[in-house]
């Protein structure tokens, strides 16, 4: 596949030569990691810098010589998540591991502390665990819904109709909303003397009608804002494997005279299952990360406290870092754990196909 | 009973007509080739007889039953898409089985019609692997396997053959053609290679610009085109078309004149018939036979390029006022650049087309 | 060596950093200074600011620039917590609530002032000029002490917001007299002697349908009688149940006893449990947003305004828009009183209230020059004249001078209610630990206002909570 | 054989004769739906139009047109633009003279920002999409892994490095640091979008390319990226809105100059001293929401394009 191959012995571990790219991540990963331990931040970041530098040098020396366009074309996004996203990752990592808070100036490392404090101690673990569950909750009532409502969405728009590019905007444009704005204006919907909702139903019956005053309803409430926002994106992605289907195989499926539940399984099914996956794996994340709305909604009230908003609180309201970003690393945990079960099944299915 | 009819059938797309007022009619058994050049309709026609297409007007007659306004999964037909429309994510076997899901037969009635025909196309081997990794001949053979796989009412070929290189073709051809004779079932195909259509067909319907120009056998859409555009369509090398005056009959000759010469052409007596003015001669290249020298009867051109091809050998010819000439001679006959031929038509394939483009016959 | 002192250093030496600097900090000349400030983004604040650019002549000579960061209310705490702990040392003054001086004078960001006082006698008088109860608040930490840190911003207190339409009419008049035996307050003096219990009646009394009839017309909603802050959100129902307590003889975690003080047994006092069922049973009578716990200030507020309730317990700083006719539809209809109070044994009103309102604060790393400029600013602000343009423009003014003035009353409806109330203010937790008690109170209050735990487990719970966060932070012994 | 289209065949919900076209049945059924779904966006759209004073009133007001009277007055609206000048300017004191609000510079910081940091991830984020799918490194999958990791924190967790990094190099407030921030921010859904993307793309026409003499770069350029239009419409349009619409980062990373509108957004939800000024909420989410709409309606062509026929591997 690759054009010129250039063939060239790979350097010895522990050659010096400007493309042993492992001796330098080797020697990248020490240094930060001292640097981390023993320097102040502000010196250890440039420190780190350096390091990432050098190992990005050394990956490109080693693609460029070798003729691995893979390397060279990874090389520039690499190193834009390296320094905006991965550094700051590892460096609230390392915090994890010391007693830090970000409004005093001490800092001293407790090794696991923060872990065991976030999973044993009587006060925290409860809190985080209840979070966690929460979360959970969230994570399944919301990705349902947005798959579910999604791929409707998505299938009432496979076919070419008159003005469906009209239509199909209206759809799109709630996941185009800031979250704030559609956040307070759900505030809004919900609210029980102004909101249209309780006015409507409050048509039906002569009782109030108070959507957030339980916790079925709090729930309710922000799932419905989430889905009702995010549902787009999943239908986009969707929508998109479904116009990929050549048309002449839905023909073919006619004349074969195929069952509408064959043909969606058979044919339909295999051009949208690697983007279904893709928006599957996505609107977890996110929805592991909801925060906003519930602050928006509830304050967290009528139990709806996610870890994301706990942790925010912990974080950011309350400045305990170091506790934060243990919590934040066992969520992290419970993602890859997650997703990767994702990966695993839909590879597994793939293979078996 | 398995039978095909189209009664006025016509298909617009907005202001373009595809298909104007066809009329056709398949017997059972009988294997009908929709010919002619892309964009003429013939793949709109099919996909009308399937219902992929609804008609703007006229009648789509199946079995006898009117089926215009049914969806192809009622009109029980089995048809072979032109890029083969195998489902990738299925394997062969599955691919071939698709249509048998309808039937609701068990599963091992179903195995054992794949295998029956898995077996005919010689497709036993290659039934557990994906579409995507099979040989382009080996997935035409499973595009026309799942169409054969069950009992139709009729079987619909979209340019069945097109992707398949030379040598397949010609198997292809033959396979399609023994597999089709048993069946005994009203088949279309939809072909712009006259060779398929000439080699698979029972009969020929020839069309351009949405109209059926001409319907009938290999030999008589070959013999007697119905016009000058089934005349220059069909046979290679083309059929030569001279544009000429007609003067008048005589027993079997018509003196006509072009290259501002008169020549006397044999013709069929039909010409008579004809008033003197603007024709246009027709004579395939295979019809001349080269003559010693110059006399009243033969049209004289200079070779300029000679293509050999295997048995006979291809002539291009110039007349004096530049008319290009093809004429095909046998491989011993030797012929040099610059040499002046004296052609002689052969009067049973020359074909006169009136003004109007039609041809003149009995 | 502290972390920030190490930070600064390094800005220093990274010399080459500054070449990429594109917005921040503008370097300042001699004549030339620049105070960058980051307020949250409401009518005090610009007022301030507009104050500034048009009459503030800099008596040094200088050219003086306030650069005021006006960043929305919503994030304001996010935005400046994250510029002060990252140490971006961006802003010289800093609007702060109260509350926050503790975590952030400990974390070495407020710079005291006391220096400033000693050394400025006409400073120190305007700053002794301030009411006891909210220089308290806003400058001390620890409370109460005499280390002092920031300066009145905008001054506030909880009043009382009365329909006078409703509240006026006969026909309510009578039918209140009649089923209470007592006069239906109407009038500010009126609404002045309310009791908690007066405020229920009223609450009671005004529970109307849609349709049914109110002050004569048939209500074109539901009509609640009172609203006050019930909230989960910040410290919207403790800036309110810790009224409710003081008044009723309970107390919270007082900090000025500090290493004595302690919250088992005192804020789960029986009074103070009492205290906090007297505010629950309140939550009846409020529009029914009350009970998703989502009754904060605003919300309170809104209802007032679109004339939803007869009486809303709010802060003063949310009174401009009741006012106005656009955005009130209750504008020419409103009487103000204080907020209810509690008869003592003796017969006496109590009216203890929590403190609102915001200081300002300097902060660590304010060079001297911008030092000299600021403390000149803070004085022209603080200024009797400046006050009372302020008080004029909307504004509240803590200066003695100025609030016992007789023209104060006259610059809003509210302010006959200002003097008396500022008497009766206390605030709380000028501690580090301010963020953990307030979000874990107003979880268990939330937990009781949406009716979901009785007064007395909730206070247990909180009580618990903070005798072990203060036992363990040093607090309590 | 009689007639045995159903009713919804009938009326052009599904149309038998012409398979994946439908007709205007179709367009009615999914045009009520999609209307009800877009109605709380248009009830948004409508509070930016209604009065300041119509903006709660009880019964909601739904309309800015009775329709010919067929809804009630007492939901109907009188339509006002006033919203829209005072997004712009309006006084910020009580009884003040407007001023200017700044939004004009909040408008155009958001459009710069979002567009140049959304063009950066497609561009990088494509290459590298490309790579990971044509030039497999060693451990793929572990790299493709790292990657979408980094979306799965919190912001909060890993703000504060952001915000120390961004100071020491002095790219706080600055518009290359929140733009490179949104870059990396977006890289990992564009690099993972389009990796999915080149999977599905039949190397054979690729192939033929190279053995035709084409460099890589025509490759890529000529043959590979015009088959993938759709997936790039796609992670545009999807980069644009997440960019568009952050908060938390363009909150703590923004100065006064570079400050973007879902910042200064907040001004609304707590308008001058009091709670949510709803009609200038409206006002600004509405005109905040016309760039992005128009961007996608116009890539929707794209967007819905798909994959031509033959490209599909499998």
């Amino acid at each position: 596949m690759s054009a010129v191959v250039i063939d060239r012995p790979a350097p010895q571990l522990f050659e010096v030569a400007p493309d042993n790219w492992k001796l330098a991540i080797l020697a990248g990963l020490v240094v930060s990691i001292l640097a981390a331990l023993a320097l102040p931040a502000s010196v250890s970041f440039w420190i780190v810098g350096a390091m990432a530098a050098l190992v990005a040098a050394a990956f490109v020396v080693n693609a460029y010589r070798r003729g691995y366009y893979g390397g060279l074309l990874v090389a520039p996004a690499i190193a834009v998540l390296f320094v905006m996203n991965i550094f700051p990752l590892l460096w609230s990592l390392g915090l994890s591991f010391f007693a830090y808070q970000s409004n005093q100036q001490s800092i001293r490392f407790v090794g696991l502390a923060n872990y065991v404090k976030a999973l044993t101690n009587d006060l925290a673990a409860p809190a985080n665990w209840h979070a966690l569950i929460n979360t959970a909750m969230f994570v399944v009532f919301t990705v349902a819904a947005q798959m579910i409502v999604g791929f409707l969405l998505a299938l009432l728009f496979s076919k070419q109709f008159p003005l469906r590019k009209y239509l199909l905007i209206l759809v799109l444009t709630p996941m185009m909303l800031s979250v704030v704005a559609s956040g307070v204006f759900f505030t809004y919907y919900y609210d029980p003397t102004f909101g249209i909702l309780s006015y409507v139903m409050n048509q039906f019956s002569n009782e109030q009608f108070i959507l957030m005053d339980n916790k079925v309803g709090a729930v309710a409430g922000i799932v419905f804002a989430d889905a009702w926002m995010w549902s787009p994106f999943v239908m986009l992605l969707v929508l998109a494997g479904l116009v990929s289907v050549p048309k002449y195989l839905y023909e073919a499926a006619a004349i074969d005279r195929v069952s509408g539940w064959r043909q969606f399984w058979n044919i339909t099914f295999p051009y949208i299952r690697g983007l279904l996956m893709l928006a599957l794996l996505f609107r977890t994340i996110e929805a592991f990360k909801l925060a906003d709305l519930v602050i928006l909604l509830t304050k967290g009230g009528n139990d709806t406290l996610t870890i994301s908003y706990h942790l925010i609180r912990i974080a950011n309201e309350q400045n305990k870092t170091s506790e934060g970003a243990a919590i934040s690393y066992l969520m992290l945990f419970m993602v890859i754990v997650l997703t990767n079960l994702y990966l695993y099944i839909a590879n597994r299915r793939s293979q078996g196909a | 009973m398995s039978t095909i009819e189209i009664r006025k059938i016509t298909k617009k797309f907005g202001e373009f007509v595809a298909v104007r007022d066809a009329d056709l009619k398949v017997e059972a058994g009988e294997v009908v080739c929709l010919l002619g050049p892309s964009g003429c309709g013939k793949t709109t026609t099919l996909r009308m007889i399937a219902g992929l297409e609804r008609a703007t007007s006229g009648d789509v007659i199946i079995a006898g039953q009117r089926m215009n306004e049914l969806a192809p999964d009622k009109r029980d037909i089995a048809m072979v898409f032109q890029f083969y429309a195998l489902y990738p994510a299925l394997t062969v076997g599955e691919n071939i089985a698709m249509p048998l899901h309808y039937e609701g037969l068990s599963a091992a009635e179903q195995q054992a019609r794949v295998k029956k025909v898995a077996d005919i196309l010689h497709l036993g081997d290659v039934l557990d692997r994906l579409p995507g990794r099979i040989s382009e001949g080996e997935k035409q053979r499973v595009a026309v396997a799942r169409a054969i796989v069950r009992d139709p009412n009729c079987f619909l070929f979209d340019e069945p053959l097109s992707r398949l290189d030379v040598e397949l073709r010609h198997s292809m051809r033959g396979q399609i053609k023994g597999v089709l004779s048993n069946l005994s079932k009203a088949t279309v195909i939809v072909t712009h290679d006259q060779l398929e259509a000439l080699t698979m067909a029972d009969r020929i319907a020839i069309m351009r610009d949405g109209l059926i120009e001409q319907v009938g056998s290999p030999h008589d859409v070959f013999a007697k085109p119905a016009n000058l555009f089934v005349g220059s369509f069909i046979g290679t090398p083309q059929m030569n078309l001279i544009s000429a005056n007609f003067k008048s009959y005589n027993n079997g000759k018509a003196k006509v004149t072009f290259d501002k010469q008169d020549v006397d052409i044999g013709v069929n007596h039909a010409v008579a018939k004809l008033k003197p003015g603007q024709i246009t001669v027709g004579i395939r290249p295979r019809a001349f036979s080269v003559v010693g020298k110059d006399t009243k009867d033969t049209i004289e051109a200079v070779s300029e390029l000679i293509e050999p091809m295997g048995a006979e050998t291809l002539i291009h010819a110039r007349t004096k006022t530049g008319n290009d000439i093809r004429v095909v001679v046998p491989r011993d006959k030797r012929v040099k650049i610059g040499e002046t031929l004296h052609l002689v038509p052969d009067p049973a394939q020359t074909h006169i087309f009136g003004e109007d483009g039609k041809a003149v016959r009995a | 060596m502290t972390v920030m002192m190490k930070v600064k250093t390094l800005a220093t030496a990274a010399g080459f950093a500054a070449a990429l600097m594109v917005g921040g900090a503008k370097v300042a000349s001699a004549e030339d200074v620049t105070l960058t400030m980051a307020v949250p983004d409401w009518p005090p604040t610009r007022i301030m600011k507009k104050f500034f650019d048009e009459q503030y002549k800099p008596a040094s000579g200088n050219t003086v620039k306030l650069d005021v960061d006006f960043i929305p209310w919503p994030d304001f705490y996010t935005r400046v917590n994250a510029s002060l702990t990252s140490g971006e040392q961006k802003y010289n003054f800093i609007v702060s609530d109260s509350q926050w001086l503790g975590a952030f004078v400990e974390g070495g960001y407020f710079r005291k002032i006391n220096d400033l006082l000693d050394a400025d006698p006409a400073f120190m008088a305007t700053f002794k000029s301030i009411h006891p109860n909210p220089l308290n608040a806003y400058s001390t930490y620890p409370h109460k002490s005499e280390n002092y840190y920031g300066f009145p911003q905008f001054p506030d207190v909880l009043v009382n917001y009365g329909r006078a339409d409703v509240l006026c009419n006969e026909e309510e008049q009578k039918n209140f007299q009649a089923k209470y035996s007592k006069k239906l307050p109407c009038t500010g003096e009126e609404l002045d002697a309310m009791t908690w219990d007066d405020f229920k009646n009223v609450g009671e009394f005004f529970r109307r349908k849609k349709g049914e009839m109110l002050a004569g017309k048939p209500a074109d909603d539901d009509f609640y009688g009172i609203a006050f802050q019930a909230g989960k959100g910040y410290d919207f129902s403790s800036m309110q149940i810790n009224g409710f307590i003081w008044q009723m003889g309970g107390d919270t975690w007082d900090e000025t006893k500090v290493p004595n003080g302690q919250a088992e047994g005192v804020v789960n006092s029986p009074e103070a449990v009492k205290a906090l069922e007297k505010y629950l049973s309140l939550i009846e009578y409020m529009p029914p947003v009350a009970r998703t716990g989502t009754m904060d200030i605003f919300k309170s507020d809104e209802l007032f305004r679109e004339g939803k309730v007869a009486m809303n317990v709010d802060w003063i700083g949310l009174g401009e828009a009741s006012l106005d006719p656009k955005t009130s539809k209750v504008s020419d209809k409103l009487v103000f009183g204080q907020m209810p109070g509690t008869l003592g044994p003796d017969g006496k009103m109590i009216r203890w209230s929590n403190i609102g309102g915001q200081p300002f604060v300097l902060t660590t790393w304010t060079t001297d020059s911008q030092i000299k400029e600021a403390v000149e600013f803070v004085k022209w602000w603080l200024s009797p004249d400046i006050q009372h343009q302020f008080a004029a423009g909307g504004g509240q003014s803590a200066i003695k001078s100025v609030y016992e003035d007789p023209k104060y009353v006259t610059y809003r409806p509210w302010n006959r209610a200002w003097a008396p109330q500022l008497d009766w203010q206390k605030d709380v937790w000028h501690v580090p630990q301010f963020f953990e008690l307030l979000t874990q109170q107003q979880d268990q209050f939330d937990l009781a206002i949406t009716g979901k735990q009785d007064a007395k487990t909730t206070l247990d719970n909180i009580a618990k909570f903070q005798q072990n966060l203060l036992t363990e932070a040093g607090l309590i012994q | 054989m009689s007639q045995s289209s159903s009713f919804l065949e009938r009326i052009g919900f599904f149309k038998s004769g012409n398979v994946g076209e439908s007709g205007w049945g179709r367009t009615l059924g999914v045009g009520l739906i999609s209307l009800f779904y877009f109605l709380p966006v248009l009830f948004i759209i409508f509070t930016s139009l209604k009065p300041q004073d119509m903006a709660l009133s009880v019964p909601p007001t739904l309309s800015p047109t009775s329709l010919f009277g067929l809804i009630p007055d007492h939901y109907v609206f009188t339509p006002t633009l006033e919203n829209f000048s005072s997004v712009f300017s309006r006084s910020m004191t009580s009884g003040g003279a407007p001023e200017p609000t700044g939004f004009d510079r909040y408008f155009f910081n958001s459009i710069v920002i979002a567009s140049t940091s959304v063009f950066l991830a497609l561009i990088i984020g494509t290459l590298a999409a490309y790579g990971f799918s044509r030039y497999p490194l060693k451990g793929n999958d572990t790299y493709l892994f790292i990657i979408l990791t980094t979306r799965m924190l919190p912001a909060i967790v890993v703000i504060i490095p952001v915000i120390l990094m961004f100071r020491v190099v002095g790219l706080s407030g600055s518009y290359i640091g929140i733009i490179l921030l949104y870059t990396a921010f977006n890289l990992a859904f564009t690099i993972w979008m389009m990796k999915s993307f080149f999977d599905e793309l039949s190397t054979d026409v690729e192939d033929a390319a190279r053995i035709d003499g084409s460099s890589e770069t025509k490759v890529f350029l000529k043959i590979c990226l015009p088959q993938v239009i759709a997936g790039l419409a796609a992670t545009f349009v999807f980069g644009l809105i997440l960019t568009w619409n952050e908060f938390l980062f363009a909150l703590l990373l923004t100065g006064p100059d570079t400050r973007t509108v879902p910042v200064a957004m907040n001004q609304a939800v707590s308008s001058g001293g009091r709670g949510t000024d709803w009609t200038l909420l409206a006002s600004i989410e509405t005109l905040f929401l016309i760039p992005v709409f128009l961007v996608t309606f116009f890539l929707q062509d794209h967007l819905l394009r798909g994959v031509t026929f033959g490209t599909v591997k499998r």
